[in-house]
């Protein structure tokens, strides 16, 4: 009996944007209960809907309970092989232990957001880095700090143009409680807003 | 009902989850142990709804004796653990191999020995998936390189579990237990399931253990009237225990030689550019994904390097072997272990190619750098012979 | 080195460890006077000194150790 | 014409392994009779069974029966019974393999109260490997392994097993045959797990090392020594040292296992 | 000045892997204030853990200290106990860990009655693993694995070890910790198999879950529902529905396992 | 007081007792099975005398576990078995590798797979011996074909542990376990025992977890004040549970290394006519003794044959097999099951001479005809080259 | 093939199997009637058929389903 | 640390009589419950004590327990490497069962002997048959039928002259209790005078 040999899913290997490196390394990053895994899931099924091969990693066991969190998403229009994050073209930080952490490895042209609030000092560096109030955002124009990983993801993908927002919104209301979905959709819209471009 | 075809985010845990549903699974006993714990979870929240059994039970021995039992009334039947729970079922494995009872057992390997390192990759329990029970018996373990294929080896580890009448085991990495990528969920009705022998005659001729030494008799469910005796002593064709030598020696030849003749049925695996190779690596589950980015830094530069990939880690393929040894090709052989694979990639080169181990017991995944470092220190045994098979 | 930060009230010291504070809000909870708040990091702080009691409620309940209330002589 | 218990048997195995005397075949011939009585359907009937001279049991009895490892039985039976509720699942099992090896599982087949009729073959040994002591041997016994006595508590296995939640719980003896029978077809009625202690006898292994050369002495010890339950409760008997109580020991009604699992079905189908 | 609980522990290990709220921590600290009023000589404390969030607590102590394997502590502990009786040898286990995969273990060690002090913290779930149910789990609480409610009836795990044996067994929480300390005390110098049931709260695998959002709500929840068992016995309060009691539960003397093996060696030297 | 080398009609595990007391074991948690019983029998009779403990535990999981605890107490500590209680012992025996804990589990092979044939000789459980815990790790592993030689390798087995810090294991068959023969007994005070490396200085500078890759550090026994923490995750040099892949290399390499480095130390086998031999028998416990017999039976009729007798069966005794494999001389392994040992000497062999199984899984030992006539259909591979060293 | 033999007494037939008799001597303690006794190659026999009451005590208690009686109509 | 390889003991290895073969084979059968196994034990155990080599097996086992006995001795002046009797060169056989089972496989010139109770017909053979009243010398002359092993190790050793007479005694009180010892040593000579030479 031969295995499947079809391997990851590759509906629309064009589509990869072409100002990106393909694969496409992306590091969430920030303390624990910021949501940034639920984040990657999110952006990694986004991505997937739109035809790219994506895929997510996070840290697990005692070290992930700790205060540091980080979660790993790669897109691809290729197979994914190797499934770690080398060198991150794409870095969100929401704390300042995670971006003096994380900041030294990104790549020379990597975008790079933290968040105004926490992050005061950002290290020096060649990227390209964008400071926007995402904790602030949250809790006060939404009133609930939780949804911060939300207006991450809403500015992130439009800072780096990787997904259209009508998919971004349907993953994220794919996995945000029914309840909540109005306020993941305006959490969304605020974190996109963040971003001028 | 789900869409056909459809592609979902998926870690290789949830993966095996839906493939075992998919593949007929409806008897799930565990117990939890990271980093298997969401395939016990999953299948607890899933299975209800099928009209199938979740029961969290009281050790990992339990755990495995609870779905040895339910295989024995007739349903495909699952557990799932890690090292330290794989260990304490080696006993009723061995009972399951010795009575011929199908069903899966996956062990999403994790940073060993002892309690290790819980969610730290390696791949540290291959030989004793191959000899952790005690006495001769068959083995037949599965490994999965990415979500999607841990989809495709668990329905084929319930396909050969019940084909062959053995357990089967499916050994993941945390790697792939953890990361979520797209899966192609086939439509489940289109799935190729297949299911145990079972006896189509009277009681009279019923003989559950019977049959010639490649052979895989039938066998009846509890409660279908063939009254059979089920036991883990040696025993004669219908199942009384025996102490003769002509018995003992029948059975235990035809619990291995029921196997070891369908090789070419149960071993796969793939081979990339491997045709004009000058040198190959030979890797499976998530060191392969490494193994497979090494390989194309290192054509960028020219370098012919071919990668063997098993997803039937025993029996081992040994022809994948044999071709590339006799033509003098290097081997490469990473592991997150000590060396363990690479012994029977030795054993099988019999000193025609150079088979060279690569280890790796730190807790985390080769990097692709360190991988295309020890291919280029590859040197070949022998002058090569060129191929006449073409790898992909 | 863990900093411990030291806190008089009428009655003891307050000693603390912010950096073992988990911020659990369990010793705010348990102190009958309203000593203890959380900081905006989420971090234990005195902010009613005055009021302590010494009654060692906040050290005896507290799971990181992060309180230590050591009485008068 | 009184019923043939060789209609219960798998003929072609006799005559059992068991030594001259042992009580073992007392046990298995009540048992038969009380299937007899039970009058399930016979394809519907499964044997489970561990590893010890009492679990050799099994294999004797034509029904659909296995013979599983060393103190496994319950989880084994666990799975069967939850595969297929409609079966009726008795499990025969040693004092060793029950209460030594096997105590985690049978505490947590009382716990789930799951619809199980055990029977354990109490010979306060363990007769297959040759006379070591088992958790069921009485404090100062000799055994291969206490050359100097037995200085451990022993289990009260059915204090035990009720104390972990089983719903009968039940003790006879080799000599009080009726009343073993009895138990066994009320415990299989027992809508939840059962437990039935049956004590028994050892010459070879236990009766020889301590001081009770011949079977029919070992019986006649079962009888000077049992004390009928209900006689004590009446205030009509009491229990001396290193004598024990018989008939049914305790009774009550919990909620079973595979039933509360179809609840869950149920739920799970937004059924409920 | 009180004294420093930061004597007890390896400072170098802490701060400690739970989380934020974690009940573990509190009674970590009752056992170090414990050990002190016993006052030890500290080199022959020893204190032997399993495996689970709980039972990361023996690390973090400085004695010598052995964090074995899942469900094993107790034998390990035996081996340490009976080799070198003159240790006081302390057991740290989870609901799990104690109940589950070591509930063969627990009723041996209280059956023989070994001289071991056993401290299970109780937070009712497997903490470590994230959230499945235990034995300890109470019936249609929601866990990982019981996604529909927990249909499995829970052991009362003080009962079990009573009825096993155990010479000494109390209960106490997280809240009641001077109770928790003083049974712990007692417990260590009782002299046999004691058991004390430390109730604790796990806000992140359990409270979540089942309505309880906070650690003190979690607190509150034990302060609301332990019931004193002198009170119970008093008549002065009973034990309604879903709350437990607290305090020494039970007592007797019996001989201890290490003690009563000196006799054995005597006799093999013909000195008895 | 015993008579200096006294000889007594024991069996072998009775010598196996004797042995264990003589080297100083003075705890021994057992569980009974066939056909290692008596060994826990003798214990429980003889370690009170000597104010040694015996403890029967409620099974072969307890077992393992009391004595690893006894062990860190500081006493020389042993268990006994068969196949089923060897696979429930795995997890705790990982844990032993893990934590450095001496102790010796013997282990009485029986008939397996499962329960098997409890009094049937057999060789089943060499592989498990090696490779049946998760994770990777060392294995030491004797095996002796006489009660005599029970003797010593139990003396050597309990040295050996303490030694390396790390469980022995002696891998008897059913044959030497049970048969009665003349045990020449060594004055007990001329026997060469080891204590295990214990440390000399202060708590300050302890590091029972540390040293070199090819070290073994000194360790206290609780109680001696050294306040030490013991745990199977990964732990750094003082005990401490470590994420850091530095030291879980560090800590992975280091278990094995210690035994790996001091092969020579361990290995023994004897070399019996393999001078100028043509072919050669290599096997092991009560096969060697058939195989012995063989081997005359041979050289009577004029045919040149030796045998490789390995005492010490992991780390598997390469050399010797390097000697003959490069002389191309055929070599033919009979073993009581499906060829398991065979498999290392093919690997080792690389091909340069035929390696030719011989397997007997049928519970009878083999018989010195059988074994006769398959060294008479081997066939060297090469021409063969004449040895420089001499065997017996 | 297992070879059975019929001893007639007043009340039933007792039906031996002496094959499967093992000489234990349980049935010999417990026939109330002494019917039964042990022959010299240690297997069961009828020695007083004409005592027997058809009590049913041997079957019962012969452990190797070595007698069975059956009562007369 | 090399393994010891002083194997089995080689005390006096001239003292093999002549006219039996070396190894020298022995098999003693009967039923359960005969004694047999301590009778081989004790006569290794004798062997022993006059410088041969010496081996006693038996089975084991759920098959040792119903109704078939056997003991294997074999006494060698060198190493004994096979450990089973493969042909008996002497046989002991205490019930018919027994005779019919090892009788043909005994070799040309062994020596056979068999309870002449028990043993009613002795099948055709070469070898030399000794039919002697074991059974009814312990039973009658002794009172014990226990003691027929005893007896017939008197006789066999009579017969075969294998050990010296003390040797065998030294080793039949070793190994019985106590209490038995005056009877036992009256079972061996019992034994012995049964051979008539
Ligand atoms: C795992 C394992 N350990 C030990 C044994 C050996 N063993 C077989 S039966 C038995 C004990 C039997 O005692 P008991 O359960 O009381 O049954 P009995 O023979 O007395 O009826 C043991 C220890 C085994 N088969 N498997
Ligand atoms: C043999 C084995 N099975 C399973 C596990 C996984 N495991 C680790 S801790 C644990 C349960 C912990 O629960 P509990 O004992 O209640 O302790 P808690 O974490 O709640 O304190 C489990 C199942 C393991 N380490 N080893
Ligand atoms: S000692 Fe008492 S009063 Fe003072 S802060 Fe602590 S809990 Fe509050
Ligand atoms: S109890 Fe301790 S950890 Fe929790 S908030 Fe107070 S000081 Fe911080
Ligand atoms: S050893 Fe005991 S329990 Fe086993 S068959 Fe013999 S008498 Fe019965
Ligand atoms: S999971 Fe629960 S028990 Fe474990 S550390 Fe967190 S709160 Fe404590
Ligand atoms: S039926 Fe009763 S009286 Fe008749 S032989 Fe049997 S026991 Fe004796
Ligand atoms: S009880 Fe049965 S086996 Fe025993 S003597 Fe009577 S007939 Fe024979
Ligand atoms: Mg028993
Ligand atoms: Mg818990």
């Amino acid at each position: 009996m031969p295995a499947d040999k079809s391997e990851q899913v590759q509906q629309n290997p064009e589509q990869m944007k072409q100002t990106w490196p393909d694969p496409l390394q992306i590091q969430l990053s920030g303390s624990g209960g910021q949501g940034l895994i639920l984040a990657g899931i999110i952006l990694a099924d986004a991505a997937l809907s739109e035809g790219y091969n994506a895929i997510q990693t996070q840290a697990y066991g005692p070290e992930a309970r700790g205060g540091a969190s980080r979660a790993e998403v790669i897109l691809s229009s290729d197979l994914i092989d190797y499934p770690h994050v080398q060198r991150p073209d794409i870095l969100l930080a929401l704390t300042q232990e995670a971006c003096d952490k994380y900041l030294p490895s990104v790549s020379k042209e990597a975008l790079v957001i933290v968040d105004s609030l926490l992050v005061e000092r950002v290290p020096e560096t060649q990227a390209n880095v964008l400071q926007l109030p995402i904790i602030q955002t949250a809790k006060q124009d939404l009133g609930k700090e939780m949804v911060a990983n939300i207006v991450a993801l809403g500015a992130l993908n439009r800072a780096a143009a990787l997904v259209s927002p009508e998919a971004l919104e349907k993953a994220v209301l794919k996995r945000v409680p029914k309840a909540y979905a109005d306020l993941n959709k305006k959490a969304l819209e605020a974190g996109e807003k963040l971003v001028r471009l | 009902m789900r869409e056909l075809a459809e592609v979902r985010l998926m870690q290789g845990n949830e993966a095996c989850v839906q493939a075992a549903l998919d593949a007929g699974v409806r008897f799930f006993g565990g117990y939890p142990i990271t980093p298997s714990t969401e395939i016990a979870e999953g299948m607890a929240e899933k299975l209800p709804a099928l009209g199938g059994k979740f029961i969290q039970m009281e050790d990992e021995i339990a755990s495995i004796a609870s779905i040895i039992g339910a295989s024995l009334a007739g349903v495909k039947s699952m557990t799932a653990t890690s090292g330290p729970g794989f260990s304490l079922m080696q006993e009723n494995l061995g009972y399951a191999c010795m009575t011929e009872v199908p069903c899966v057992i996956v062990n999403v390997q994790r940073g060993g020995p002892s309690t290790g390192r819980p969610t730290a990759p390696a791949q540290g329990d291959v030989m004793q998936a191959r000899w952790g029970t005690h006495g001769d018996h068959p083995a037949i373990v599965l490994s999965p390189w990415s979500a999607q294929e841990t989809y495709t080896l668990t329905v084929k580890a319930v396909n050969l579990s019940e084909r062959f009448r053995t357990p089967v085991i499916l050994l993941m990495d945390e790697v792939v237990a953890h990361l979520r990528e797209g899966v192609r969920m086939p439509d489940p009705r289109q799935l190729k399931l297949i299911e145990r022998p079972r006896p189509q005659g009277g009681r009279e001729n019923y003989r559950p253990f019977g049959g010639a030494l490649d052979e895989v008799p039938a066998v009846a469910d509890f409660g279908m009237g063939y009254r059979c005796n089920v036991t883990g002593l040696v025993h004669d064709d219908v199942g009384h225990p025996s102490g003769s030598p002509q018995v003992t020696n029948d059975l235990i030849r035809r619990l291995s030689g029921k196997v070891e003749a369908h090789r070419d049925e149960i071993i796969d695996y793939e081979l990339t550019q491997t045709g004009d190779a000058d040198m190959v690596i030979f890797a499976y589950g998530s060191t392969a994904r490494t193994s497979l980015r090494a390989l194309k830094l290192a054509r960028a530069q020219g370098l012919k390097v071919g990668m063997i990939r098993p997803t039937t880690l025993w029996p081992f393929p040994e022809k994948a072997i044999e071709e590339v040894a006799e033509r003098g090709i290097p081997i490469l052989v990473p592991e997150m272990n000590l060396g363990q694979l690479v012994l029977e990639v030795e054993r099988i080169a019999k000193g025609r190619s150079l088979v060279q181990p690569l280890s790796r017991v730190d807790g985390e995944l080769f990097n692709p750098d360190e991988i295309l470092e020890a291919v280029k220190e590859l040197k070949p045994v022998k002058s090569r012979k060129s191929s006449k098979k073409e790898g992909i | 080195m863990i900093q411990i930060e030291t806190n008089k009230t009428p009655k003891c010291e307050l000693e603390i460890k912010k950096q073992w504070c988990k911020g659990c809000n369990l010793c705010v909870a348990a102190c009958p006077r309203s000593v203890l708040a959380l900081d905006l990091l989420g971090k234990i702080k005195v902010v009613e000194a005055e009021k302590c009691i010494a009654c060692g409620l906040c050290e005896s309940t507290c799971p990181d150790f992060a309180i230590r209330v050591i009485k008068n002589a | 014409m009184s019923f043939d218990v060789m209609d219960y048997f798998r003929q072609e195995t006799l005559p059992h392994i068991w030594c001259p005397g042992c009580g073992n075949g007392i046990i298995l011939r009540d048992f038969a009779v009380a299937l007899e009585r039970l009058n399930y359907p016979r394809d519907e009937v499964v044997i489970v069974s561990g590893i010890g001279c009492s679990s050799r049991a099994a294999g004797y009895l034509n029904f659909d029966t296995v013979h599983t490892t060393h103190g496994r039985a319950l989880p084994f039976a666990t799975g069967i019974k939850l595969a297929n509720p409609n079966l009726k699942v008795f499990v025969i099992m040693g004092d060793g393999d029950s209460s030594a090896i096997g105590g985690n599982h049978l505490i947590h087949a009382a716990r789930r109260n799951i619809d199980l009729t055990a029977i354990i073959f109490n010979n306060n040994i363990y007769g297959m490997t040759g006379g070591q002591f088992s958790p069921l041997t009485p404090r100062d016994k000799k055994a291969t392994t206490a050359p100097y006595g037995m200085i451990e508590q022993s289990f009260d296995i059915c204090r035990l097993a009720e104390g972990a939640g089983a719903t009968y719980v039940g003790r006879a003896t080799t000599y009080h045959n009726q009343l073993l029978t009895q138990l066994i077809i009320d415990g299989a009625q027992n809508p939840g797990f059962s437990l039935i202690e049956a004590v028994t006898h050892c010459p070879t292994s236990y009766g020889r090392r301590n001081g009770m050369a011949s079977p029919s002495d070992m019986v006649r010890w079962q009888k000077d020594n049992a004390v009928w339950i209900d006689k004590v409760r009446a205030g009509k008997a009491e229990v001396k040292d290193g004598q024990f109580t018989i008939g049914l020991l305790h009774r009550h009604e919990a909620p079973e296992f595979t039933q509360a699992y179809m609840e869950v079905i149920k739920r799970a189908r937004g059924q409920e």
